[in-house]
């Protein structure tokens, strides 16, 4: 049976995570949930509007929420947790009268709170469940080690994101399971990548982002599986960077768990994307089809 | 002597002995000034409090009630205000069809340590009655004009439909003729006095039985006499409104599942005859004038005074039976077939609408003219399936001596908030009430809208699950829909 | 004696004021969709096309009057005293638009309370300061049984006058001498003519009426009944046990007192009773002689219909007014249960002798 | 009746902001009130006597005194009247100071306010009847249910008192959490050394019967009169004839029973005494990993037990006590650690409770009291202590302190020391709560003396790395984030109610707060009564507590069921709910609304009827205001009297 969801791209998706755009596309297509872009859709605001003014950010939220429900769909899925974050965020918010009013005072239409907000990992966890991604595998993933990395909005906080375990989630764990890997114990799984310090302090986002690929590899990680657009950035692009303070060439593909997905169910590369990776994953993935045949 | 006019207005609050009581003498050790309005009534829990306490210090001067007892779960006696806070949330639901402000009346948790909370509860709730000021007496009320044509101008809905009404009838009987050897009496519907009146039939024969009839005239409610026949072997035709009341008589455990049979008619609708008296004095002649009258899929048909009239269905039809959820019995031995019903889409009836469109003030001016009729003969009462008090009602009762036979309108009223409050949660809105008024007092929205409080707060419907427990004699210690403590 | 005068439907409502000037004039109103008497107010019609739902009775025998009240003032030193006050006097009225029946209805009350060895000063009072002006019947409804007790739709018993729809109004005839004094309004115009129309309209709604049923053999038949459990278990089955027809009735005339205590003052009412609540026959000590609604049931039609003929030279305490059938909730038919009892005692008599 | 009003000054704490005066000179016009004064001190000596005398003298059938609160002097009157020969509930008492005189300065409104009061008193007075209680015999044999420590002082204590004492425990040995501690703070004394003679003194009391492997079932009944069900649990060995000689857990072939005893830190036999000192010390065959109950064959432990007392065969049993009261006494669980998914308690074997670190301390426990890690069975050289785990912490829903972790984290840290010198340890603490005697003292002792680390900050965060933990947290003092490689994480778990306390709680009719705890009368005047006469409280189940807080409740507790069980003949409060059987129509929803079970269907006359039971009837009145027709009515606070009240200030 065919899910109709509204679907939030988000800006990354236009630019730095086209590939994660795409592969969700291509996934969600193959497993029966129809996507349908928000016409008109606008910038969530991300870090900057929050951090100038609650009822802006919230605006820009709801504006896209307020969309959804002229669409006539009442869930909504975006990649992004970040512009997840603020859609959930503001509806949150909303839900106390006077902050409602405030917003929707800058709406031209106003946003009456009926969407659900739910990021693409937990479409697929809900909407379809591991056990239709696992049927759906064509080339199991055998023998590939993989540490799924969340990130630090996914899943928190937990009483807005209302979405798995804040501290120890495990959507994308079975997913990676239900498509044939082994999936390792990665108790970095949440941390903070140091995304929004990526510009003036690159100290920090060395020391922050090497720690999470060192404890990848230490746990014996060949590849991290991501679900996060600045998280893929990070962590891929600035390998070279990372490299020095922490003694280590890392060179470790970090790919999207909807790439993977494409892959294992056996969609064209042309539908995925992995070059756009900075790590090519192009030998770990051969040699998962070697294994497989 | 009484409150200082001018400075104060009247103010009763009841308080449980051992949290608010207590917090209210902390806040008197602690000198935590307080407002001078208030007086209080020590009583030992919340949950000792009849909310028809509330209601008689509301009709009889009080401008405010306020209520505290101790914090969920820390009640003294453990459970007394969890029943207290259904019943007060249920009273404050209510009022507001009296016509009283219910903002006018308040209960919340004080615990015997919370003397600064007490100060602010007090002050509040006095603040509260101040702006408010004084309240309206029932007495000094004048009813506005034109009324009755805001009622008359709010549409009523669909009636549920059965197709085969007619051929029910007959397989009614043998059904009932099959079974009567084993019963003691079956009750059903006869013709009465005239076409239009039919008569509840108690058959005891196969003699009896060729009297029923059925169809839209058998406007009584035959569960009525079911707790009085306790201990009978008795059937029992039901509409599907009036198998509600058999099952919340089975509930309360007032009747022996084992002792009843349950014979349930589909039904598409009942008759008003006041609606048809009305319909027939516009027309110049009377009810009293009916020759011959048949009920068709179509209508009434009704000959008076030598001519013809017709009415269909939707103009003379009880109002309970509009947007009907239940027009087959909910709870058969025996059913002889299925009306469809009509979608309920949880529309209020006319007469709530009716109610919710006119002011508080205008509220209780029109109970005030309707209460005036009352002759106080209890036919509301004892025409009440769930009134199973009835010899003993406290309305007639010297100790307790809650109404006095003073035929005021304040007394007067003050017992049809006895019926609604005894029950709420109980009610199944037969309407038996309403229709056995002889002075067709419109006494049913009192219950229609404490339904409402009921269906609101608990999701409850009162006799549709034979198991389930009457709200009011129940409790969460979480409830969902209760969201008590704005003071 | 005047003759009887002609008053047209446009002038009945200052002939109505003008009564008004001396006295209380109560009236019939509809309310709700239901007649009742009202004290006549400028601007109100009065309600005529039938008879009344409720009875005029309330308007000399109110359903809660006060007989008096009591104030207790303490002096110095501990003693106190009783202060009685009498409750509000009767003032002059008059019922205007009652039907006969209702009429009637004062006539049994009548030889209760100032007829025989007792006499009720406060009945006596309101009856003698009250004049009815009764409406003549153009027809019957369905409930009405007048002629079976002895009256009919021109009964002028208990009337000062009676007033009979004609064509553009009514001719007033006077009844009683009080009834003649009111006659003499200039308002009025003599009748004339239209005294014979009147006449017609009477003896065609007498015709109109069913024939009446014999029930002579009521009060026996009734009396022999008195210990058939079953008769009357049988014939209340479907009562509900309220009030509703004997506060409706005309003719039921019983009370209770109550004493509305506040403290150091209070009142005492006398208010309707209705012998067919549980405790208007409860003892004191929790026994009921009349415990269940069959024993209260056989009470109301035993009192009508066996024992007050039996003290009031066979006069039934009902005026056919059929208020009790009409606004029944369930429509018990008092009829039905004359006429049952009626035919059981006969049946019987006839077994016996053909035994 | 006669009724006398007396108006108190309380020196000028009423008169100050009333007229007593005009306040008395207003009653005299109330109704039947013959006799209306003002008093300077109406509750001294002279005050009480005036009373007494101006009953005597002017033949007054009935009192008010305005003065303070009812909750304060209400007694103090009642017993006053009753020596001049009224029945005590002659009496009634407006409020006029807390509730007046301190809440205002208004002298106007405050004299008009009080005059209502007193109003109000004479109209509820002129509807009260004398009351007089019920006397009822005392089954002077008591309850104690849980086998901790607070339990066993209470039991020993009764018996010592001589009174019978039943002792009911859940597991099947007594001691509880004590049990399992290696020491006890702030002495560092040997837990079972102290506990296990008091254990054994139990066994052995002529005057307790325990019961272990035991739970209550159902409580009716009640004070002086209770009748207990009790479910005995099936043990499949005759305890008669079991000697604890313990050949069957040496031969038991299945070793994956999970071992309670040892806070589940490794596996134990299916055939188990759960500890050496075990009172009473006997084995349980635990049916989830026995094999004979498993796969139908096995039967290692019927053949080697010397007395034959295995019996797979056996069925749980109902008993049934009488008694006169009951101590619950069934103490506390621990915080579920795993709740918290960033330290990765359950994931991590070696980040356990500070309870699991008591197991591997003690010379008894599963280590041999040696400290190794779970995971390696490696000697940890770096341990970090973690307070407040599941207290002080709202977002868990544990806003409560759980007043002993401070306590015992220092002490572990201590014995940590001891055990490992070279060990390094790191304490994270919000606060240090040591407000007992020598506790503070303790604490520092660890800091100073044996060199604990104490950072005070919170947690964020337990991840492993290699064979470490990594331990990231904040130093609040310093401002800095700390990360600590550890070799072993304790968890200072906080103490929660036991599981099934409110179950238990409903079934001994007594209250419990959100958490579980049960509640006390009073917090600070009747801290082991509760709510329902009879049943008493002591330890944890009222609120975490340590072993001396413990103790000195079981001895409280004792010490009150002493004075219960010192009458012969108890005295009912009059002041319950009456049915008139000729109101009632026995339509039984004050049966089913009565919180204690007080009310009982009756046939009267062949009709249903409703009866209160006198003596279980608590006085709540929910019955009242349940009955529609007034049938059900509390004794003192009727309708009638509180329509009185109401009428009193709706009708002037």
């Amino acid at each position: 049976m065919i899910k109709q969801l509204a679907y939030y791209p988000g800006c990354s998706s236009l630019g730095t995570s086209r590939e994660y755009d795409m592969s969700t596309r291509a996934v969600c297509e193959l497993l029966g949930l129809d996507l349908k872009e928000i016409p008109d859709w606008s910038c969530c605001g991300s870090s900057p509007a929050h951090s100038f003014d609650h009822s802006l950010s919230a605006a820009l939220s709801a504006r896209n929420l307020a969309l959804v429900e002229t669409m006539g769909l009442d869930m909504v899925a975006t990649p992004c947790p970040s512009c997840l974050s603020n859609l959930k965020t503001s509806s949150h918010r909303m839900q106390r009268e006077t902050f409602r009013d405030k917003v929707n005072l800058l709406l031209d239409k106003p946003y009456m709170g009926s969407v659900k907000s739910m990021s693409v990992l937990q479409a697929l966890i809900e909407q379809v469940g591991t056990d239709t991604i696992a049927a759906m595998v064509a080339q199991p993933l055998t023998g590939l080690k993989l540490a799924p990395f969340y990130g630090c909005i996914m899943n928190r906080p937990s009483e807005i994101m209302e979405f798995d375990d804040p501290e120890n989630p495990t959507s994308m764990d079975r997913i990676l399971t239900a498509l044939g890997a082994e999936v390792v114990p990665f108790p970095l799984k949440v941390e903070c990548c140091g995304a929004s310090y990526g510009v003036p302090f690159k100290d920090i986002v060395a020391k922050l982002s090497g720690k999470l690929l060192s404890c990848a590899l230490d746990a014996g990680a060949e590849a991290v599986v991501v679900a996060c657009p600045m998280c893929q950035m990070n962590l891929d692009l600035r390998q070279k960077q990372l490299a020095k303070p922490a003694g280590v060439n890392f060179e470790i593909p970090v790919v999207y768990f909807t790439q993977l997905m494409g892959f294992a169910m056996g969609l064209p590369e042309s539908r995925l994307g992995f070059d756009k990776l900075c790590v090519s994953p192009a030998l770990l993935l051969s040699r998962t089809l070697a294994a497989a045949s | 002597m009484s409150v200082l006019t001018g400075k104060e207005l009247r103010i009763v609050g009841f308080l449980c002995n051992w949290c608010s009581y207590g917090g209210a003498d902390t806040a008197g050790v602690g000198r935590f000034v307080q407002p001078t309005d208030l007086r209080i009534i020590r009583v030992p829990c919340s949950g000792r409090i009849d909310p028809l306490f509330i209601v008689k210090a509301l009709l009889n001067g009080a401008d405010g009630v306020l209520v505290s007892g101790c914090h969920p779960r820390d009640c003294h006696y453990s459970q007394g205000n969890f029943y207290a806070r259904r019943r007060l949330e249920v009273l404050k639901h209510f009022l507001p069809v009296l016509g009283i402000d219910p903002a006018r009346f308040e209960y919340t948790w004080v615990s015997a340590s919370e003397a600064q909370r007490w100060q602010k509860v007090v002050s509040s709730f006095t603040e509260r009655i101040h702006k408010l000021g004084p309240a309206s007496r029932l007495e000094n009320t004048a009813l506005p004009d034109g009324l009755e044509k805001r009622f008359a101008a709010i549409a009523s809905g669909e009636l549920p439909s059965d197709g085969k009404a007619a051929t029910r009838l007959e397989e009614l009987k043998d059904r009932i003729h099959e079974f009567l050897p084993d019963l003691d009496i079956v009750i059903g519907w006869q013709r009465g006095f005239d076409a239009l009146h039919n008569t509840p039939l108690f058959m005891r024969s196969a003699e009896d039985l060729e009297k029923l009839v059925w169809g839209p005239l058998n406007i009584h409610n035959t569960a009525t006499y079911l707790p009085s026949l306790r201990g009978k072997k008795v059937g029992v035709v039901v509409k599907g409104c009036d198998s509600r009341s058999v099952v919340e008589l089975l509930q309360e455990k007032l009747v022996d599942r084992e002792n009843i049979v349950v014979f349930g008619m589909p039904c598409s609708g009942i008759v008003d005859l006041s609606k048809i008296d009305r319909a027939l004095r516009e027309r110049g002649t009377g009810i009293g004038r009916v020759q011959a009258a048949e009920c068709g899929e179509k209508g009434v048909t009704i000959k008076a005074g030598g001519q013809e009239y017709r009415f269909a269905m939707e103009e003379v039809a009880a109002d309970k039976c509009f947007h009907c959820e239940y027009p087959n019995a909910v709870l058969a031995d025996h059913l002889i077939g299925n009306a469809s019903p009509s979608s309920s889409n949880g529309k209020i009836s006319r007469q709530l609408a009716a109610f919710d469109a006119m002011s508080l003030q205008e509220r209780m001016a029109y109970w005030r003219s309707q209460m005036d009729r009352c002759i106080r003969c209890h036919a509301c009462r004892n025409a009440c399936p769930l009134c199973v008090c009835k010899d003993h009602c406290i309305a007639q009762s010297r100790d307790p001596h809650w109404i006095s036979q003073e035929d005021t309108i304040t007394e007067k009223l003050m017992f049809q908030v006895v019926h609604a409050v005894h029950t709420a949660g109980r009610c199944t809105e037969c309407g038996e009430c309403e229709r056995a008024c002889p002075m067709d007092i419109p006494i049913l929205a009192m219950k229609r809208q404490m339904n409402r409080a009921i269906r609101e707060l608990f999701e409850y419907k009162a006799g549709t699950d034979p198991e389930a427990v009457p709200p009011l004699l129940a409790f969460q210690a979480e409830e969902k829909n209760i969201h008590e403590g704005v003071l | 004696m005047t003759g009887a005068k002609f008053l047209s439907k446009e002038k009945l409502l200052d002939w109505l004021a003008e009564l008004g000037q001396t006295r209380r004039v109560f009236m019939p109103v509809e309310e709700g969709g239901k007649i009742v008497f009202r004290p006549c107010t400028n601007g109100d019609t009065p309600a005529l096309v039938r008879d009344a739902s409720a009875s005029p009775k309330g308007v000399v025998f109110p359903s809660s009057a006060e007989l008096f009240r009591y104030t207790k003032t303490k002096a110095r030193g501990g003693k106190s005293s009783m202060e009685l006050k009498p409750g509000t006097e009767f003032e002059p009225a008059l019922i205007f638009g009652t039907r006969p029946c209702g009429a009637r209805g004062f006539t049994i009350f009548d030889r209760v309370y100032t007829g025989g060895k007792f006499n009720d000063p406060y009945y006596r009072a309101a009856r003698e300061n009250t004049l009815i002006v009764t409406l003549a019947c153009e027809g019957p409804e369905n409930t009405c049984f007048c002629n079976w007790v002895g009256s009919g739709p021109d009964d002028p018993t208990g009337s000062d006058v009676l007033a009979t729809p004609v064509e553009g109004g009514f001719v007033l005839e006077s009844v009683s001498e009080r009834g003649e004094a009111l006659l003499e309004s200039p308002l009025l115009q003599p009748a004339e003519a239209r005294t014979a129309e009147a006449d017609s309209v009477k003896s065609r709604a007498r015709a109109e009426l069913p024939p009446a049923r014999d029930i002579s053999a009521a009060p026996q038949s009734i009396r022999a009944l008195f210990d058939n459990q079953k008769f009357w278990d049988e014939v209340s089955s479907k009562c509900l046990s309220c009030g509703a027809c004997t506060y409706l009735c005309p003719t039921c005339y019983c009370f209770t007192i109550t004493d509305e205590d506040h403290g150091d003052s209070g009142k005492r009412l006398r208010s309707w009773d209705n012998c067919m609540s549980y405790q208007f026959s409860l003892e004191a000590s929790g026994h009921n002689p009349r415990p269940t609604k069959a024993h209260r049931l056989r009470n109301r039609v035993g009192h009508k219909f066996s024992y007050y003929p039996q003290l009031h030279e066979g006069l039934l305490a009902c005026c056919g007014c059929g208020r009790c059938i009409r606004s029944c909730p369930v429509s018990m038919d008092i009829r039905e249960i004359v006429l049952d009892a009626i035919d059981r005692v006969q049946a019987k008599n006839c077994e016996v002798v053909h035994e | 009746m006669r009724i006398g009003v007396f108006v108190c000054h309380c020196g000028s704490n009423i008169e100050g902001t009333v007229d007593t005066a005009a306040v008395a000179r207003a009653a005299l016009g109330f109704p039947e009130v013959a006799l209306a004064t003002d008093a300077m001190y109406t509750c001294s000596e002279p005050g009480q006597d005036a009373i007494v005398q101006a009953i005597r003298e002017k033949g007054l059938s009935g009192i008010v005194v305005a003065s303070c609160s009812p909750r304060m002097h209400e007694n103090t009157f009642r017993r006053a009247v009753e020596r001049a020969g009224l029945n005590r509930y002659m009496f009634e008492m407006a409020n006029i100071r807390e509730h007046v005189s301190w809440i205002g300065k208004d002298r106007e409104a405050n004299t008009n306010k009080a005059t209502e009061l007193v109003r109000m008193a004479v109209e509820k007075l002129r509807r009260n009847t004398p009351l007089f209680s019920n006397k009822f015999d005392v089954t002077k044999r008591v309850l104690v249910i849980g086998g901790g420590v607070a339990g066993i002082q209470a039991a020993l204590d009764c018996a010592e008192g001589g009174k019978e004492v039943v002792l009911v425990e859940r597991e099947s040995s007594i001691g509880g959490k004590m049990a399992k501690l290696d020491k006890t703070f702030p002495t560092v004394d040997c837990s079972s050394c102290i506990l296990g003679p008091k254990m054994v003194d139990v066994a052995q009391h002529p005057n307790i019967k325990l019961l272990a492997c035991t739970e209550l079932k159902s409580v009716g009944g009640y004070v002086g009169n209770f009748q207990v069900e009790l479910r005995k649990k099936a043990t499949y060995v005759d305890w008669t004839k079991c000697t604890g000689c313990g050949q069957c857990m040496e031969k038991c072939p299945s070793k994956k029973s999970e071992d309670r005893f040892n806070e589940r830190i490794g596996v134990t036999t299916a055939i188990n005494i759960p500890f050496p000192q075990a009172i009473p010390k006997k084995a349980v065959i635990d049916p989830a990993s026995c094999r004979h109950f498993l796969k139908g064959k096995c039967g290692v432990c019927a053949k080697v037990c010397p007395t034959g007392a295995i019996d797979y065969e056996m069925k749980e049993e109902v008993l049934t006590e009488q008694v006169g009261a009951i101590i619950a006494a069934t103490g506390y669980d621990v915080f579920d650690i795993s709740k918290i998914g960033e330290y990765g308690a359950g994931r991590y074997p070696d980040v356990i409770t500070s309870l699991q670190y008591e197991r591997l301390l003690s010379a008894s426990g599963p280590t041999g009291g040696h400290i190794k890690r779970p995971s390696d069975g490696a000697e940890p050289k770096t341990i970090v202590f973690v307070q407040c785990v599941g207290s002080r912490d709202k977002s868990l829903g544990r806003p409560y302190c759980s007043g002993f972790c401070c306590m015992y984290t220092a002490k572990q840290a201590i014995l940590t020391r001891d055990h490992i010198p070279d060990s390094q340890v790191f304490v994270f603490y919000m606060d240090i709560r040591a407000p007992g005697k020598l506790y503070d003292e303790f604490t520092r002792r660890a800091m100073e003396e044996y060199g604990a680390r104490y950072i005070r900050g919170r947690v964020a965060m337990v991840y492993p790395q290699g064979s470490k933990y990594i331990v990231r947290g904040a130093d609040t003092l310093l401002g800095t984030n700390v990360e600590i490689e550890a070799d072993l994480v304790v968890l200072a778990a906080g103490a929660e109610a036991a599981a099934g306390a409110p179950a238990l709680a409903e079934k001994l009719r007594i209250s419990y707060d959100p958490y579980g705890f049960f509640v006390e009368s009073h917090p600070k005047l009747r801290p082991v009564e509760t709510n329902t006469a009879g049943v008493y409280l002591a330890g944890s189940c009222q609120g975490p507590k340590d072993i001396p807080s413990s103790v000195a409740q079981g001895s409280a507790a004792a010490a009150k069921v002493l004075a219960l069980f010192s009458k012969d003949k108890l005295e009912s409060d009059p002041q319950i709910s009456r049915v008139d059987i000729k109101r009632c129509v026995g339509c039984g929803k004050c049966i089913l609304t009565c919180p204690y079970g007080a009310i009982k269907k009756i046939d009267f006359r062949g009709e249903p009827k409703a009866e209160v039971v006198a003596t279980v009837c608590q006085g709540c009145g929910i019955c009242t205001s349940t009955c529609p027709q007034g049938a059900a009515q509390l004794a003192h606070f009727t309708d009638d009297q509180i329509l009185a009240e109401v009428n009193a200030l709706c009708r002037f």
